[in-house]
């Protein structure tokens, strides 16, 4: 096993990282920037080196600074966590050249399926279906595409991900605008301005498998986990297994992915993404060649720790796993805390955490990547932590997240924590197996108090809070004047996951 | 300290007198018997009758948003020593005139509007990028610009004036509902 | 199941209990003494209602008091927890008469289990081996018995518990004085002075099985948990299942602990306690008719919520777990955090906790009674917190627990962390399977650092500290007074587990 | 600010000087590169050559426990201002004469001396109820009871003196050992 290991990452992720190492005897070295110097994971970790200033250009995604640290602190192994350059096959071939051990697959792997169209044309060569979709390299090319697939269709980047370089396109009309910008967009965030058309399905549900592939030819499926509550094509709540999933479908999934690993020659940790229609078919979406945000999920039903088994493969071991031990017991749920403000069309709200609860008990995971005193910088990510809950089953796990959430109280700054609350009372998301439409038509506003038993309560609780501090939100005309602007977010971020 | 605190429609009188006891309330004029308790720094457990609950008060941009229990209500206030008809008058977040104000910290990646140009409700002005995402401030009622105070590429700090803009011709549209 | 259900307890206990009623939809009702209004168990209950001043015996020992709030608020059930009132059968019968459903065993069950003596002859009943000892009801008796038993012996009450009225005497000469004193001690402790004798084991491992019961006749026994590592006969850290056990003489523990169950009509949560020698043979040691400090480790090898389970059973529900379904997966381990300084012979140190930092991640689980802000009164118990770690198998469980120890960070009061920090540190420890007489043998100290690399670290800190905030403890002759005398705690606590 | 600080029976010199770019540090009169930054109330990150510490300061009665990353070191200070050969001293407790003091709130529940009485090192002076645990106040050295300032029954505040005591025969025990 490595002595040392660097992580390339920050926040949760990499304090995520630091905790499997700390429990493998492995010493940690943390990277960060100028913003990051009281971050949690340069406190946590028993090494850390400034990379440069605040923008993520200039210290997270600099190769060379990144290898320089790896040599000065003779760090034999990187873990790149997700985001950042965790998908960057440039950089994987990089550590390789250094002789720095990526905790990820081979570049080539990386390549072969970090390209959307290239993943299409891998899984079609091993029958795996696809969305139906088209390439759209040139104007001609995407219009003959467009008749072929069919309105409405998503423009999408063929280097992409996240969402950026996407667009929803509904009518013929719009293509041209849709391509233009789609490809602007695709060029400024991956250099690669190539677009491609997929169908867009009605009402799909997102059901991904997770692959873990040795370097002894050895891949196994570790289950499934469904992210169909999305908003806005971003993901906020996940879970495993996939409810009413079809036993014969669920199989299917997994064979699936586990061919399109054996194909693309994978090694590590990986996901392959697929998209459910209402008729029980299912496509491959795409695939995702690192570790997820919603890994803990998966480790919380089979008990395994994924990024200790990253770092095992990486290190050259081979998985003795029998299928008895990684089955998954029970279910699990895992709720995405961003600094968003939910009553607010979710505008990031970063800030001084003023004072910070976390929830405890029996079945609660939490992952966070900040304390008490922090200030949620304002140049990176929005998610700050995780709540994660497993139970005996589906009901209790869920039962389980309402508590945890009750229990989380993130001070001084706003959160997504009551917006999850909400869907936790939603009877068609307690049912299970909604689809990735669901929360965007459930949740067009913000959440609102689903009771009205204790508004007296709320009312007089702001009055006391208001008469001890005066400052913070304007309280009547004596406060700062009121925008009479709305603010609309449109999230075009760049989350992974 | 009294408030006029109006909240799903309805507005509430509260009056607050803290001594060595504790907190001290009224509501609408009688006595409400709360036991309030600060446990953290925004953060109150309550008793009142029998029942007990953890009570959250987040800001949010003209109100507070309170967390009984987890379940949010939108609360609105106003200081009664302000107001000259505090039982009769109704809390209206000041609406008129304005400025476009950067409400998280951020760049400018994108100015909409010119000097002189007249912007209809919903007309984006410029756009913010915060936390890896693009956010659009888009106006809420026409008017005319009057000023622009940023260009793209400046760093901006929560609370900036961004742009000014003088009366429209329409009034701005209701205050935001309570819940 | 019940609508509703007062906990007639405090601390982390009682957040437990809330815990697994809020996951059941029941409502809590929490009482509480005027030192805990900001208690966490107030605050985190539906329903709290004022028992009295201070004292336990003006409050939380308050059958009448007690059992009026549950008729005030309308609650079917009680739940005792541990300590207080969990183990008096008359409570459990107040219960009953006052028809309020107790979550426990039967009155009568407690009163043959809860006299030592009584247990002992049960067991013997049914063929299970106890310590060999005698009664000691009489001087004459005593001195008849501790003849036949042996020097050195134990001095215990029959009503006892916990180490109150309890005495260890080595030579016949100090007989009379230990007979007087435990007595006296155990009378005010229990209001019942009786006492008899134990012989003492050499060395023995401390290990229990949990047993679960329902009023349809099934008696499963959950597992065993390891209690040896104690420090003055106080259980400082428990693991499940116990390291290094013989199957065979697994077996045979859970059968006995059937047995007992069996015979004492038991129902409900429960625990035989044994003793194991280093010959292979085991011996009952006593019951505890109540759900025990330790029960997170059976949880999270079993993955059963036993709370939940108790209010299921008491509610008249059948137990229909599988072996199967109850197996242990992994292995669990669980840390005391007391309100006490392992720098300064483990005084208590009641106090206002200024600053807390909890661990996460994954395997880890927290059940605290405080939060930052809380003074911790000197009033009751000074178990603060528990940690406890799962792992895959015990190497993981043990490697998570260090790790989670350094990320848990409680400011302004001495706890034990530091102790624990170093017991993970013990090789003796490490390998499994010590016996009850290690922890004292080998810290006859207070914890010490392990390595002298960082002093230096450790002296700079000091003195930012101490220039960041001058008052706390004395800097140099400008401070106060130092005391000549040394402070020896004789632990005589009523802690229970 | 300079201190000597006694850890591992040797006396360190520490210099403190903070201005607005952080915390400068000398050590025995030589510059020492630590980037000390405060994340809590008695909590620290400190970077020192590219290694991070967590580091937490618990006060203890005659000195600091100051846990880095979990590992304990006893340290005791020594404000310089106050020493008339900074370099020479050793930090000793102030053992002399003396009072028993509580140390922490509780109840008297035996005092087991009487004024005029003369106390052996290690004997049984009071015992002090707290926690639902029984404290056994002893002696650290011998010396005459001079005055009991309590008695059974009485709720006493952490630091009230309960026993003051003349100076015995003997001299106090050697400081505690650092560590």
């Amino acid at each position: 096993m490595f002595p040392k290991l660097l992580i390339a990452n920050r926040g949760e992720i990499a304090v995520r990282i630091i905790r499997a190492c700390r429990e493998l005897n492995i010493r940690t070295v943390a990277v960060y920037s100028e913003a990051d110097r009281a971050a949690l994971h340069v406190r946590l970790a028993e090494e850390a080196y400034l990379l440069g200033p605040t923008p993520a250009t200039e210290s997270y995604l600099r190769i060379d600074k990144i290898l320089a640290v790896a040599k000065q602190s003779g760090a034999p192994a990187i873990h790149p966590g997700y985001g950042f350059l965790s998908e960057n096959a440039e950089f994987a071939a990089a550590c390789t050249q250094a002789g720095v051990t990526f905790i990820g697959p081979p570049s080539m792997a990386i390549r072969a399926l970090g390209s959307k169209t290239a993943g299409r044309d891998l899984a079609r060569s091993v029958d795996v279906p696809v969305v139906p979709g088209g390439r759209a390299d040139t104007d001609e090319e995407a219009e003959r595409s467009a008749q072929t697939v069919g309105f409405p269709l998503f423009v999408k980047a063929v280097a992409g991900g996240g969402g950026k370089g996407m667009r929803l396109v509904e009518r013929p009309a719009d293509l041209p605008a849709a391509l233009r910008t789609a490809r602007a967009e695709a060029q400024k965030a991956f250099g690669n301005g190539s677009v491609y058309f997929e169908k867009r399905l009605l009402a799909p549900r997102h059901v991904e498998v997770q692959i873990l592939a040795d370097t002894h030819g050895t891949v196994l499926a570790l289950g499934e986990r469904d992210c169909s509550v999305q908003r806005r094509h971003q993901k906020v709540l996940e879970e495993a297994p996939a409810p009413h999933l079809d036993p014969a479908l669920r199989a299917r999934l997994h064979e699936a992915a586990l061919r399109l690993a054996r194909a693309a020659g994978y090694v590590n940790a990986g996901t392959m993404e697929f998209l459910l229609d209402q008729e029980g078919g299912y496509y491959f979406l795409e695939a995702n060649t690192r570790l997820q945000v919603e890994h803990p999920v998966t480790e919380l039903v089979t008990g395994l720790d994924l990024v200790q088994l990253q770092l095992r493969i990486a290190a050259g071991e081979q998985l003795t796993l029998a299928p008895g031990e990684y089955a998954p017991r029970g279910a699990a749920l895992e709720c995405r805390i961003y600094a968003e403000d939910p009553f607010k069309n979710f505008i990031p709200g970063p800030g001084k955490i003023i004072g910070l609860r976390e929830p405890g008990g029996p079945g609660v995971r939490i992952d966070s990547g900040v304390y008490e005193g922090w200030t949620v910088p304002t140049a990176y990510d929005s998610l700050i932590a995780k709540v994660s809950t497993w139970g005996r089953d589906r009901s209790q796990a869920l039962h389980r997240m309402r508590r945890a959430l009750r229990e989380y109280h993130i001070q001084g700054i706003p959160t997504t924590i009551p917006f999850h609350a909400q869907i936790l009372e939603e009877p068609a998301f307690l049912a299970g197996g909604v689809d990735t439409t669901y929360l965007d038509r459930r949740f067009p506003d913000r959440p609102h108090a689903w009771s009205e038993a204790e508004r007296a309560v709320a009312v007089v609780a702001a009055a006391v809070h208001a008469s001890r501090r005066r400052p913070e939100p304007p309280v009547g005309p004596s406060g700062p004047a009121i925008s009479p602007w709305v603010l609309a977010a449109r999230q075009a971020a760049i989350r992974r996951g | 300290m009294a408030y006029l605190v109006t909240s799903g429609g309805r507005t509430y009188r509260v009056d607050i007198h803290t001594d060595e006891a504790g907190v001290h309330v009224h509501l609408d004029d009688a006595a409400y018997p709360i036991d309030v308790l600060s446990v953290g720094p925004a953060l109150y457990s309550i008793l009142l009758d029998g029942r007990s609950y953890e009570v959250d008060c987040v800001p949010v941009e003209d109100a507070w948003i309170v967390l009984v229990d987890g379940q949010p209500f939108r609360v609105a206030l106003q200081d009664e020593t302000a107001l000259p008809q505090p039982h009769t008058m109704t809390v209206t977040p000041k609406a008129a005139g304005g400025t476009v104000i950067a409400p998280m910290a951020g760049k400018i990646v994108k100015v909409h509007v010119a000097v002189g140009e007249e912007v209809a409700a919903g007309a984006p002005v410029c756009t913010l990028e915060a936390m890896k995402m693009e956010n659009e401030l888009t106006a809420g009622s026409a008017g005319t610009v009057e000023a622009v105070q940023v260009s793209v590429g400046d760093t901006v700090r929560a609370g900036q004036v961004l742009v000014e803009l003088g009366d429209g011709s329409e009034r701005p549209p209701a205050a935001p509902s309570a819940d």
